[in-house]
C-alpha cells in the first residue's frame, strides 16, 4: 500500500559561482512512491541529489515545487500537521558520529522523541519504552547502554541508537540516507539486516539511499537511479542492476567493484568508457564545477544531462528525454527507448 | 564527495566539540598550566571576595606617608599614608567586578548575536554578522574613551557596560562560525526532524556543545575588560565609585610614585593585572586544548625530546 | 647645570603638540605671546601690592568719575620687525577689542579710544572702570597695527610669526619646542641679558620632572612631591620658589541642604586639621589662609584689625558644641542628626582625576568623622562638576577661589548678590549663592572711589561678614612651585624680592622675569 | 573580483557607521566644550567673566544650527572637505593641522612596531610550534604573561628602569629638542633613538599574542595530511616548516592581524602618553583632558579609518596568501 | 617465521597486462608500533610482510586495526606519540639494501619518496591548499634532483600530468580548483614523479565516486604495468581489493591474520575473520544470500590480548583460542588454531572450510 508519495518534487538552490548567482536544480521533478513493508533504494553518484530528496521528505528542506503526499493527502509544512507528519516519517542519517549529539546520553536521545510525540503517559512508561527500543535494535542490556554518551559507543552501536531514535515515534516510513556508508564493512550487514527486520516487523516503508549497488540490490525491492537531480531509471532491483537500460546505470553497474569479475571477465577493459569530466577526453572541463553544475539553468533546457558522457549520445539527446517504459515496471529516461525498444 | 572514511574513535570527539570524557577532564586538571592558572585566579578571586571584609577602612589616612613595606603596612603606604595593601585588596574587587560584568555581558551578547545568527542563517544572520564585523573593526579603546568622556562621571558599572558593548563582536564571530559548524552536524537536523522547537534546538542541542568555546571567550572577555579598564583608569577616565588596579596606577602616577621611588605603590597593581591576565590565559589554554585536542602536548613528546637531548649531551 | 648660560630651556606646562599660536588675545596661545613677545601698557604686580609699573606706557591717569583713562605712551619703542611703536598701535589694539566681542574676553565697556598726539591715548568707558585697571593696563597686549590691520579675523588668527615689542622674538618653531631670541632694540636698557629662551612641551608632570631632574629644563613651574629630596637636593643650583596663588575652599550650597545652616559650616571650618592636610598632600608647603578671604601675605594690609592673626584652626570640641547648640544631636553611629532628623551626611563633589583634591577630601573625611559629620566625596566629570556647581546642584564642592591684583576682584566675583541667581540658573562665580546686604553695600562703595581709606574700611566690613558666614569654607592657600636652575641663571623673583610672579605660566609676569634673567656668574 | 568588491563595500559601511557614531555620541551626551574650556582657563589662573563665556560660545559655535538631519549633512560635508573644525585646546588651530602633525609619528611607530612584533611573534610561534615539546615551550608561559601585562605599566617600568635609573635611553619626546624636523640624519637618528623605548614596549607587550596564536595554529596545522605528505616527499624540514606548515598556519593570524590591529592601536595610545610621544594617542589624551570635542572626534575618526584601511590591506594580503579566498565564497 | 614466499605467478589471474612479479622489494620483520598514550596502544604487533617487485598487495581490515600505522611506519612518518618498538624494514633496490629504520637526517630524506611514495586518503587534505599543483610537484623534483634545471622540471611535471590523464594546463591550479578525482590523480602523479620502488596507497579512493574510482584504478594498474612499481593498497573495501590486487593480507588488531593470493582468498578463505569479511558484502551480480556481517567490536588495542584477538567474535572459538595466540606459520596461511588440530582439539570445522561464518546457519539462497 502506498504510504508516501513524492510528486514532481523540485529543489532549487541559489548558489554563487564566481560572480554569478545561478540556480542549481538539485532535484528535478522527481516522482516515486514508498509502499509499506517495502524497501526502495535510491542510488546515484555523489551530488546527484539523493540527500536532498531525503531531506525534503523529512521536511527539513522545503521543496521548491511539487508535493509530498502521505496516505494520498498533501502534507502541511508547519505546526501540528508537521508534527503529525514527523510522527509518521523518520530519518536516519549517514554519519553515526554526527547524528548523535555528543553532549547528550543515549537516554536523552530516545526520551526526547517519546516526549515530543507524546507517546508516553508516565515516566515509568517512558523508561519501559526506551528499554524496549534498545532491545529492538539489539542493544542489550539496555540499562548499560542508556547512560552512555555517543563517544563511548562504536559506530555500529551509534547507528543502532540512531535507528532506535527514528523508531521511537512509531513511524510508518523510514528514510535511511546512506545509513552504513561510514561503517566498517563487517558491521554494515548487521545494520542493514536490522533495518530489514524492523521493516518486516513494523510493516515500514523504507527508502534506502546508497551509492552501493550491491546492498541496494540485496536489500530493496525496487531501485531508483538518480543522475544530476533527475530520475533516470527505476525498476525491480535485479532488473535495474543486472539488466540496466539507461547508459548511466550501465556505467554505474560496471564501475561497482565486484570480486566475481576476478573470476570472470577482465574488469578493467570491460564495460563502457566512463568518460567522466576527469577523463583525459575532456580534460579542460573544470571539474570542480561538476558538483555544483548538477543542473544549471543552462543545461536544464539543454536536453539529456548525461549526453556529454554518454557513448550512445545522438542528436536527439539535445532535447530532454521523457521517462519511457522499458520493461515490466521498469522505466528509463533515455531516447534509446523512444519507440518501445526496451521491450 | 561522499565521506566514507571511518573516523578513528579518538578523532570523533575531536571533530565534535564534545565535552570531555571525564577521564580527559581529570587529565587536564593535572596539567600544570591549568592548575597554575586556577591557583592564581582563585587566589585573586578570594582576595576580592573576602579581602575587603577584613580591612577596616581602605581610605584611612595616617601621617606615615610613603613608607616602604613593613610589617605594619605589607605593601607600604601612599602619599597620604593610606595602606597600599588595603587598596590593592579593594582594587582587586573592583577590577574583578569589571572583568566579570564585562565577561558576562559580552558573552551573553556574543552568544545572542553569534549563535542566533549562525543558527538561523539568511537575512538575520547577514545583518547580525555585518553588525558584529563593523563593531569588530572599529577600534574599541578610542570609542570607549570617546563615550566615557562624554558621560557624566561614569560609575564602574557604566564603564563595564561600555566595554561590553564594544567587546562582544570578536566572540560573536567565533561563536557564529562554531555554531554554523555545529549546526551543519546531523544531530541538529535529527533534532529538527524529530520535531524539536527552534529555541530548544539552540538551547539543548547546540549550546552545550559550544560550552568550551563560550568559556574560552568568556575568559578572554575578562582579560580584555580588566586591561581596558586599567587603560581607561590610567588615563583618568575610569569609574569613579570603585577602586580598581587601574585607578591605583592612576593615583600612583599622579603622585609621581615612581619618581619618588615608591615602587611599592606602583608595581603591585600592574603586577596584579599581569598575573590575573596570565592566570586567565593559562586557563584559556586548557579550553583551547579542549576545543582542539591537537594542541595537547603528549607526554611522550616531552620525554622523547628530553631523552634525545640527554643522549646528545652525553 | 653648568655655569652662566645665555640660553635656557623653559617649561610653561604645555603638553602635547605645540601649535604656532602667538595671538595674545587667545588664551590658548603659547604663554610667551602674553608677556614676552607682546607687552601690556603697565605691569601690575600680583606678587606684592606694588604701584603699577610702566611698560609700554610710562604713566596713566583716570578722569574724575573713573570713566576715562589716559596713558602716556612710551616713545622710542621698536617692534621686532624694526617698525616704530606708536600711540596708534595702542588705539588700534583697543579698538580691535571694542569692535570684536571675541577678543574682548573681559568685556571691557569701551566706548571710544583716542590718541591725543604721539604720546597720549585716552580710553573712554560707559561706566566707572577703576576696577578694570588690571585688565586695561595690565593684561591687554598691544599688537602692531601695521600687521594686524591686515588680518581678517583676529579672533582666529594663528599669528605664527609674531611681531611684538617684547624682550624676545620668535626665532624657530616646531611641534615639540620653539625658541625665542633676544630683541636687540628692546626699550628697557640693557635688557634682556639672555640670548635665547627655548620653550618645550611635555606629556605632563611626570616627564617634565624627569627632564627637570636631568637638567634639561632650567625654569619650570610644576608640582613636585617631596621637592626637597626629589629636586632641590639633586644638584647645586636647583632652587624653588613657593608662591601662594589661590584659596582652596569647600564651597557650600547656601540655599539648600545641610550646608545652608551656618552652624554646619562653622563646625566644618573648625573640624578640619589643615596642618595634616598640608603635610600629607602638599608637603607642608601650603600656607594658612584667613577667613577674610585674602591672599596672604600680599594683601595683608587690607585685612581688618579684628582678623589679624586669626587663622582657621582645628577645634573639634568647639565644632561639636556649635552643632549641639544649634540643636544637632549625636546619633548612634556617631554622626550628628539635624533637628529635622536628617543625619549630617554631606556629599562633596570633586572633579574626577584631580588627585590632590581627592586626597585632601580623603583626609578631611576622616577628620570630620571625628566631629560627627560624614563627608562623602563624590567624583564627577569636569563638565558635570562645572554644570552642577554653577547650577547649585551640590551640597559641597571643593574648588579654588582666584583673585586679582586687589581684593576687590575676588570679593565682587564670589560674594556679590548680583552674581547669585536662583538655584537652577547658572552662576558664573558666586556658586555658593552668597547674598549679603553688608557686602553688596561695601562693594558699591569701593567701586565708586579710589580713596584707599574708604576701601580699607569697606573691606573690613566684608571680611567680618565672611568670617561669620563662611560661604566658602577656606582650607588653605594653595601654592605654585617654581623651579629654576640657579647655577645657570639668576634674577628670578624671590620671596624677598617678589617683583613679579615667578611662575612660567603666569602672564605677563613671565615677560618681566625673562627680561630680568642673567647668566649666573 | 567579487571578494574585493564585497570587502570594499563592507569597509565603506563600517566607515560610515564609525562616522555616524562619531556624529551621534556627542549629541547624546551632556556637557559642552565651552564649559570645559572655561574650566581649563580658570585652572590656569585666567580671568573668566560671563562675557568670556559669551565670546567663547561665539568662537566654538556651540549650540548647533538647524535640525539634526541638517547638522548631519553639514557634518558629512565638512568631513569630505577634511574640515574637522577647530580645536579648543589649540585654538584657533584647525584640527586637521594637528592631526597632520601627529599622524606620521603614530603611523611610523605603531605601524613599524606592529609589523615587527607580528613578524617576530609569527616566527617565534612557528619555531616553537614546530618543535613542540622542546625546551622552547617554556616561552609559552612567558608570552602569556607578557600578553597580559598592561602596555602603560610596562612602559612606565621600562621608563623607570632604562630611562630614569640606568639613563640608557631618552625618556620622552619624539626627537631631541633643537633638531630640525626634516630629512637629515641628525633628526632621523634622534627620532629613531627616541622611538626605541616606546617601540620596545609595544613589541614586548604585543608579541606574546601573535606568538601564542601562531604556535597553536602551527601545532594544529602540523597534524594536517599535507604536512605529512610534504615530509613523506623528503623535503627539507625547513621547507616543510615554512612553506607547508607555517604558510597555512599563518592564515588565521593574518586574519586576526586585522582585528588585533585595533587592539595594538589602543595599547599604543596609552604608551604614547607615557612617553610623551607626539603621536595621535597622546593627542587623544590631550583632547580628552581638555574636553576638546572636535579634536577628540577627529582623532577617533582618524584612528578608526586608519584601522579600517589597515584591515582592508590585510584582507588583500589575505587574498594573496590564501588562494581559496580569491574565489567568492 | 614467515609465510611470505610469493604465490606461484601462474596462479594470478592477471589484469590488463601480465606483470612479472619479481624479487622482494620490501621486507618487514617483526614490526611493532606503539602509541605511547595513556594507556599505550599497540597498533602494529610483530608484523611480517614481504612485498615483491611489481605486485599489488592489498591490505584489508577493520577500522583501527593498524593499517595506516603500518603504512606510515614503512616511510618513517610516524610522529610522536607513535614509536616503533621493534622490528625491521628493509628495502631492496637492485644491489642496495636499505635498512629503513636505521636511516636518519639527509639519508632519510633522500629515501623518502624516491623509494617509497605515498598516496593518502583525502587528496584534498594531502595537497597544500595554498600552493599550486606545479609548485608542489616541482618541490619533489627540486628536493631530490637538485641539479635539474627549472625548465627540465617543468617538462617533467607536464609529462607526469599527462601520465595520469590530467591536462597539464591545470598545473597552475590550486587544489581547491580541482575535482576530487583530479586531485587524487595529481597525488598519484606526484607519487610517481621519482619512479619509486614502492607506492603505498592508504585508502586512496574511499572519498571518490565509484565511477571515478574505477577510472583511477584502471589508470593505476596500467601505470603499474608500464613502470613496474609495487603497490601496497590499503582499504577496508574487500570487494575492491579482491578485484584489483595480486595478493591480499588481512589485518586484525595489529597483526596479519591471513595472507594469500586474491584468487585463493576469494575462493578458499581460511581465517574465520576473513570468512566473516567475505560474508559481509553482497555481490552486485552474484546470487542473493542471507549474510550476517561480523557481530561484536574489534578489541581494545590498549589492553594486552592473551589469546587470539578475534576469539571473542569468533563462532569457531575453542578454549585454546582464548589462551594462546595463533601464529601465521609458513604452512598455515592463516593465524588460526582451527588449522592446527593439536591445539584446536578437532579437525577444521566443515562450515569454516566451506567458507561459512556462522556454523549453524546454512547458506540460504533466496534467489538465483
Ligand atoms: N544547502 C544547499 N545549498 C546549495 N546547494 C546545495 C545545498 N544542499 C545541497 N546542495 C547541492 O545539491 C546537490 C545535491 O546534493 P545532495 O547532498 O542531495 O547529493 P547526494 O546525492 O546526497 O550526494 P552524496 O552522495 O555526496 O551525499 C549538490 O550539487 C549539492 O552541492
Ligand atoms: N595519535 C594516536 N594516538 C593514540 N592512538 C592512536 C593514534 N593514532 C592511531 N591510534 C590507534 O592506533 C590504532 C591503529 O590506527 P590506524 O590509524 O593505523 O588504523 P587503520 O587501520 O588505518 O584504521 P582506518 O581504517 O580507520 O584508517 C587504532 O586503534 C587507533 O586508535
Ligand atoms: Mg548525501
Ligand atoms: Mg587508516
Amino acid at each position: 500500500m502506498s504510504v508516501l508519495q513524492a510528486d514532481a518534487l523540485v529543489k532549487e538552490y541559489l548558489v554563487r559561482d564566481g560572480r554569478r548567482r545561478i540556480t542549481l536544480r538539485a532535484v528535478d521533478e522527481l516522482s516515486f512512491e514508498l509502499l509499506s513493508g517495502t524497501t526502495v533504494a535510491l542510488v546515484g553518484e555523489s551530488g546527484s541529489g539523493k540527500s536532498t530528496v531525503a531531506r525534503m521528505l523529512a521536511q527539513l528542506v522545503r521543496p521548491s515545487s511539487g508535493a509530498i503526499r502521505l496516505d494520498g493527502e498533501s502534507v502541511s509544512s508547519r505546526g501540528r500537521g508537521l508534527r503529525r507528519y514527523r510522527e509518521d516519517v523518520q530519518l536516519v542519517f549517514q554519519d553515526p558520529f554526527g547524528s548523535l549529539n555528543p553532549f547528550h546520553t543515549v537516554d536523552h536521545h530516545l526520551r526526547r522523541p517519546l516526549r515530543v510525540h507524546r507517546r508516553v503517559e508516565s515516566r515509568a512508561d517512558e523508561d519501559r519504552q526506551i528499554e524496549h527500543l534498545l532491545e529492538r535494535v539489539n542493544l542489550t542490556p539496555p540499562a548499560r547502554v542508556a547512560g552512555k554518551r555517543p563517544h563511548e559507543l562504536s559506530g555500529g552501536q551509534r547507528q543502532r541508537i540512531a535507528i532506535a531514535r527514528a523508531l521511537a515515534p512509531a513511524p510508518r516510513v523510514l528514510l535511511a540516507d546512506e545509513p552504513v556508508s561510514m561503517l566498517d564493512v563487517s558491521i554494515r550487514l548487521e545494520i542493514l539486516n536490522l533495518i530489514d527486520r524492523l521493516k518486516e516487523e513494523d510493516d515500514l516503508a523504507v527508502l534506502y539511499i546508497t551509492h552501493d549497488l550491491a546492498t541496494a540490490r540485496h536489500f530493496s525491492r525496487r531501485i531508483l537511479v538518480m543522475y544530476r537531480g533527475e530520475l533516470v531509471e527505476s525498476g525491480e532491483s535485479d532488473e535495474v542492476i543486472l539488466r540496466p537500460r539507461h547508459p548511466y546505470t550501465r556505467l554505474l553497474a560496471s564501475a561497482a567493484p565486484d570480486p566475481r569479475r576476478r573470476l570472470g571477465t577482465d574488469p578493467v577493459s570491460s564495460g563502457l568508457s566512463s568518460g567522466g569530466p576527469e577523463s583525459p577526453v575532456t580534460p579542460s572541463v573544470d571539474a570542480s564545477k561538476r558538483s555544483t553544475s548538477g543542473a544549471t539553468e543552462g543545461d536544464a533546457s539543454g536536453g539529456c544531462r548525461f549526453r556529454q558522457r554518454c557513448p550512445s549520445a545522438m542528436a536527439m539527446c539535445a532535447q530532454r528525454p521523457p521517462i519511457l517504459p522499458v520493461g515490466d515496471g521498469h522505466t528509463a529516461r533515455c531516447w534509446l527507448y523512444r519507440d518501445g525498444a526496451g521491450f | 564527495m561522499a565521506e566514507t572514511r571511518t573516523p578513528h574513535p579518538s578523532s570523533a570527539a575531536a571533530g565534535g566539540l564534545a565535552l570531555p570524557r571525564s577521564s580527559r577532564a581529570r587529565g587536564m586538571l593535572t596539567d600544570w598550566k591549568l592548575r597554575l592558572g586556577l591557583i592564581i585566579v582563585g587566589l585573586f578571586a578570594l582576595i576580592g571576595l573576602v579581602g575587603p571584609l577584613l580591612i577596616a577602612d581602605v581610605g584611612a589616612i595616617s601621617d606615615e606617608a610613603l613608607h616602604p613595606p613593613s610589617s605594619n603596612h605589607l605593601l607600604g603606604t601612599t602619599q597620604t599614608g593610606q595602606d597600599v595593601f588595603g587598596q590593592l585588596v579593594y582594587a582587586t574587587r573592583g577590577s574583578l567586578i569589571v572583568g566579570l560584568v564585562v565577561g558576562v555581558l559580552a558573552t551573553v551578547l556574543s552568544v545572542l548575536v553569534g549563535v542566533v545568527g549562525g543558527y538561523l542563517g539568511g537575512r538575520i544572520d547577514e545583518a547580525l554578522s555585518l553588525i558584529s564585523n563593523v563593531v569588530l573593526v572599529i577600534p574599541s579603546l578610542p570609542l570607549v574613551i570617546l563615550i566615557t568622556n562624554y558621560l557624566d562621571g561614569a560609575s564602574i558599572l557604566t564603564i563595564a557596560l561600555i566595554i561590553s558593548i564594544t567587546s562582544w563582536a570578536a566572540s560573536a564571530r567565533v561563536l557564529r562560525a562554531q555554531t554554523m559548524s555545529v549546526r551543519s552536524r546531523d544531530y541538529v537536523d535529527a533534532a529538527r526532524a524529530m520535531g524539536e522547537r527552534t529555541w530548544r534546538v539552540i538551547l539543548v542541542e547546540i549550546l552545550p556543545n559550544l560550552l568550551p568555546v563560550i568559556a574560552s571567550q568568556f575568559v578572554f572577555a575578562i582579560i580584555f575588560a580588566i586591561l581596558t579598564e586599567a587603560g581607561l583608569s590610567f588615563l583618568g577616565l575610569g569609574g569613579i565609585d570603585y577602586l580598581t588596579w587601574g585607578t591605583m596606577l592612576y593615583f600612583a602616577q599622579n603622585a609621581q610614585a615612581l619618581a619618588l621611588g615608591a615602587w611599592w605603590w606602583f608595581i603591585p597593581p600592574g603586577l596584579a593585572i599581569a598575573l590575573v591576565g596570565a592566570g586567565l590565559s593559562l586557563i584559556n589554554f586548557s579550553f583551547d586544548e579542549l576545543i582542539n585536542p591537537r594542541l595537547r602536548v603528549p607526554k611522550s613528546i616531552r620525554s622523547a625530546r628530553s631523552a634525545s637531548r640527554k643522549r646528545r649531551r652525553s | 647645570a653648568g655655569g652662566g648660560a645665555t640660553a635656557i630651556t623653559v617649561y610653561t606646562g604645555s603638553t602635547g603638540q605645540l601649535t604656532a599660536n602667538f595671538n595674545p588675545f587667545i588664551l590658548t596661545s603659547n604663554q610667551p605671546a602674553r608677556g614676552i613677545v607682546y607687552e601690556p601698557l603697565m605691569f601690575i604686580n600680583r606678587a606684592r601690592a606694588d604701584e603699577p609699573r610702566p611698560m609700554l606706557a610710562e604713566d596713566y591717569r583716570w578722569n574724575d568719575d573713573g570713566t576715562a583713562i589716559t596713558f602716556d605712551v612710551r616713545e622710542g619703542v621698536q617692534w621686532h620687525d624694526g617698525e616704530a611703536f606708536t600711540s596708534e598701535d595702542v588705539v588700534f589694539t583697543f579698538e580691535l577689542m571694542q569692535h570684536n566681542d571675541a577678543l574682548n574676553t573681559s568685556a571691557l565697556p569701551i566706548e571710544s579710544v583716542e590718541a591725543n598726539g604721539e604720546s597720549e591715548v585716552t580710553i573712554t568707558f560707559d561706566r566707572p572702570a577703576y576696577t578694570d585697571l588690571e585688565t586695561v593696563a595690565g593684561s591687554t597686549f598691544i599688537v602692531p597695527e601695521h600687521i594686524w590691520s591686515e588680518i581678517d579675523d583676529p579672533a582666529t588668527f594663528g599669528n605664527a610669526e609674531p611681531v611684538g615689542t617684547g624682550a624676545f622674538a620668535l626665532e624657530t618653531f616646531s611641534a615639540q619646542s620653539y625658541e625665542l631670541t633676544a630683541h636687540e632694540d628692546y626699550w628697557d636698557g640693557d635688557k634682556p641679558y639672555l640670548d635665547s629662551l627655548r620653550f618645550v612641551s611635555h606629556s605632563g608632570n611626570q616627564s617634565a620632572l624627569s627632564a627637570l631632574t636631568a637638567g634639561q629644563i632650567d625654569w619650570a613651574s610644576i608640582f613636585i612631591p617631596d621637592i626637597e629630596n626629589t629636586y632641590a637636593s639633586r644638584a647645586e643650583g636647583n632652587h624653588y620658589e613657593v608662591t601662594p596663588v589661590y584659596i582652596s575652599t569647600l564651597g557650600a550650597n547656601l540655599d539648600e541642604g545641610p550646608t545652608s545652616d551656618v552652624a554646619v559650616r562653622q563646625a566644618i571650618y573648625r573640624g578640619i586639621d589643615r596642618d595634616q592636610v598640608n603635610e600629607l598632600n602638599y608637603d607642608g608647603l601650603s600656607t594658612p589662609t584667613t577667613p577674610g578671604m585674602l591672599m596672604l601675605p600680599r594683601e595683608e594690609e587690607f585685612l581688618t584689625e579684628e582678623l589679624r592673626g586669626v587663622v582657621p584652626s582645628h577645634e573639634p570640641a568647639e565644632a561639636r558644641s556649635i552643632l549641639e547648640d544649634a540643636g544637632y544631636t549625636e546619633g548612634a553611629d556617631g554622626i550628628y542628626v539635624s533637628p529635622d532628623g536628617e543625619p549630617l551626611r554631606i556629599e562633596v563633589k570633586v572633579v574626577t582625576g584631580y588627585t590632590d583634591q581627592i586626597a585632601t577630601l580623603d583626609v578631611m573625611r576622616q577628620q570630620l568623622a571625628e566631629i560627627g559629620i560624614d563627608l562623602a566625596p563624590r567624583e564627577v566629570s569636569h563638565a558635570s562638576f562645572v554644570a552642577d556647581r554653577d547650577n547649585g546642584n551640590f551640597e559641597l564642592v571643593i574648588d579654588n577661589l582666584y583673585g586679582g591684583a586687589t581684593p576687590f576682584t575676588l570679593y565682587e566675583d564670589f560674594f556679590a548678590s548680583a552674581g547669585a541667581p536662583p538655584i537652577g540658573s547658572p552662576a558664573t562665580k558666586n556658586f555658593a549663592r552668597f547674598r549679603s546686604d553688608i557686602v553688596d553695600e561695601a562693594l558699591e562703595e569701593i567701586a565708586a572711589t579710589q580713596d584707599e581709606e574708604v576701601h580699607r574700611e569697606a573691606y573690613g566690613r566684608i571680611q567680618t561678614e565672611l568670617a561669620e558666614q563662611l560661604p566658602y569654607i577656606p582650607i588653605l592657600q594653595s601654592m605654585a612651585l617654581t623651579q629654576f636652575d640657579g647655577a645657570k641663571v639668576t634674577g628670578f623673583p624671590t620671596q624677598d624680592d617678589p617683583y613679579a610672579l615667578p611662575m612660567t605660566h603666569s602672564s605677563p609676569d613671565l615677560g618681566v622675569v625673562a627680561a630680568n634673567l642673567r647668566p649666573a656668574e | 573580483m567579487t571578494y574585493l568588491r564585497r570587502k570594499l563595500v563592507f569597509y565603506l559601511i563600517a566607515a560610515w557607521v564609525a562616522i555616524t557614531v562619531n556624529f551621534i555620541i556627542p549629541r547624546l551626551m551632556p556637557g559642552s566644550p565651552v564649559d570645559a574650556l572655561l574650566g581649563r582657563l580658570q585652572q590656569a589662573g585666567g580671568t573668566v567673566t560671563p562675557e568670556t563665556r559669551a565670546s567663547l560660545e561665539i568662537l566654538l559655535g556651540a549650540g548647533g544650527q538647524g535640525n539634526l538631519w541638517e547638522q548631519y549633512l553639514g557634518y558629512l560635508q565638512n568631513l569630505i572637505r577634511g574640515d574637522f573644525g577647530v580645536s579648543s585646546t589649540y585654538f584657533p588651530t584647525e584640527v586637521s593641522t594637528i592631526l597632520g602633525a601627529a599622524l606620521p609619528w603614530t603611523l611610523i611607530l605603531v605601524g613599524l612596531c606592529t609589523c615587527l612584533s607580528f613578524l617576530l611573534g609569527i616566527t617565534l610561534g612557528m619555531v616553537i610550534g614546530w618543535r613542540r615539546g622542546s625546551r622552547l615551550d617554556n616561552l609559552v608561559p612567558i608570552a602569556t604573561f607578557l600578553a597580559a601585562v598592561p602596555y602603560f605599566w610596562l612602559a612606565l617600568v621600562l621608563v623607570f628602569v632604562l630611562g630614569s635609573t640606568l639613563r640608557l635611553l631618552p625618556l620622552t619626546g619624539g626627537y631631541e629638542y633643537g633638531t630640525v624636523i626634516g630629512f637629515n640624519w641628525e633628526f632621523i637618528g634622534s627620532a629613531l633613538y627616541h622611538a626605541l623605548l616606546p617601540a620596545i614596549t609595544i613589541v614586548l607587550s604585543s608579541v606574546g599574542g601573535w606568538l601564542l596564536g601562531m604556535r597553536n595554529m602551527m601545532v594544529s596545522t602540523m597534524g594536517e595530511d599535507y604536512v605529512l605528505t610534504a615530509e613523506a616527499k623528503g623535503l627539507r624540514p625547513r621547507r616543510v616548516m615554512v612553506t607547508y606548515a607555517a604558510r597555512n598556519a599563518v592564515i588565521p593570524s593574518v586574519a586576526g592581524f586585522a582585528i588585533s590591529l585595533g587592539f595594538v592601536v589602543s595599547g599604543s595610545i596609552v604608551t604614547e602618553v607615557v612617553f610623551s610621544y607626539p603621536g595621535i594617542g597622546f593627542t587623544l589624551l590631550q583632547a580628552v583632558q581638555n574636553n576638546d570635542y572636535p579634536l577628540m572626534q577627529a582623532v577617533f575618526l582618524v584612528i578608526t579609518l586608519a584601522v579600517l584601511g589597515a584591515n582592508l590591506l590585510v584582507d588583500l594580503l589575505h587574498a594573496v596568501i590564501d588562494p581559496r579566498t580569491r574565489r567568492a565564497v | 617465521m614467515t609465510s611470505t614466499e610469493p604465490e606461484p605467478t601462474t596462479e594470478r589471474t592477471s589484469d590488463s597486462a601480465p606483470v612479472a612479479i619479481g624479487a622482494p622489494v620490501l621486507t618487514v620483520r617483526g614490526l611493532t608500533v606503539e602509541y605511547e598514550t595513556e594507556p599505550s596502544v599497540r597498533a602494529v604487533a610483530d608484523l611480517d610482510l614481504v612485498l615483491h617487485r611489481g605486485e599489488i598487495l592489498g591490505l584489508a581490515g577493520e577500522s583501527g586495526c593498524g593499517k595506516s600505522t603500518l603504512a606510515y611506519a614503512l616511510n618513517r612518518l610516524l610522529r610522536s606519540p607513535a614509536r616503533i618498538v621493534a622490528g625491521s624494514v628493509h628495502l631492496h633496490s637492485g644491489e642496495t639494501d636499505i635498512d629503513v629504520l636505521g636511516l636518519t637526517g639527509a639519508d632519510l630524506r633522500r629515501f623518502r619518496w624516491k623509494r617509497i611514495a605515498m598516496v593518502f586518503q583525502g587528496a584534498m587534505n594531502a595537497l597544500n591548499p595554498v600552493l599550486t599543483v606545479r609548485t608542489q610537484l616541482v618541490d619533489v623534483l627540486a628536493a631530490h634532483e637538485p641539479r635539474t634545471s627549472a625548465a627540465d622540471r617543468l617538462r617533467r611535471c607536464t609529462e607526469l600530468m599527462e601520465l595520469v590523464g590530467v591536462d597539464p594546463v591545470r598545473l597552475g591550479a590550486y587544489p581547491h580548483e580541482l575535482s576530487g578525482g583530479m586531485r587524487q590523480r595529481v597525488m598519484i602523479a606526484m607519487a610517481l614523479a621519482l619512479r619509486p620502488d614502492v607506492l603505498v596507497m592508504d585508502e586512496p579512493t574511499t572519498a571518490l565516486d565509484v565511477v571515478v574510482q574505477r577510472d583511477i584504478l584502471r589508470e593505476l594498474t596500467a601505470l603499474r604495468a608500464r613502470l613496474g612499481f609495487a603497490i601496497v593498497f590499503i582499504t577496508h573495501d574487500l570487494s575492491l581489493l579482491l578485484e584489483i590486487s595480486d595478493r591480499i593480507a588481512i589485518m586484525y588488531a595489529g597483526r596479519i591474520v591471513e595472507q594469500a593470493s586474491a584468487g585463493r582468498l576469494l575462493t578458499a578463505p581460511r581465517h574465520p575473520y576473513t570468512v566473516g569479511l567475505l560474508n559481509s558484502f553482497p555481490s552486485v551480480t552474484g546470487p542473493r544470500r542471507r549474510m550476517r556481517g561480523i557481530p561484536g567490536n574489534p578489541p581494545d588495542l590498549s589492553a594486552p590480548i592473551a589469546g587470539c584477538a578475534f576469539a571473542p567474535r569468533c563462532p569457531y572459538r575453542r578454549q585454546p583460542c582464548e589462551e594462546h595466540r595463533p601464529e601465521l606459520a609458513p604452512g598455515s596461511m592463516a593465524a588460526c588454531h582451527a588449522y592446527d588440530a593439536s591445539v584446536y582439539g578437532e579437525d577444521v570445522p566443515a562450515a569454516l572450510s566451506r567458507g561459512e561464518f556462522q556454523p549453524i546457519d546454512t547458506v540460504e539462497v533466496i534467489e538465483a
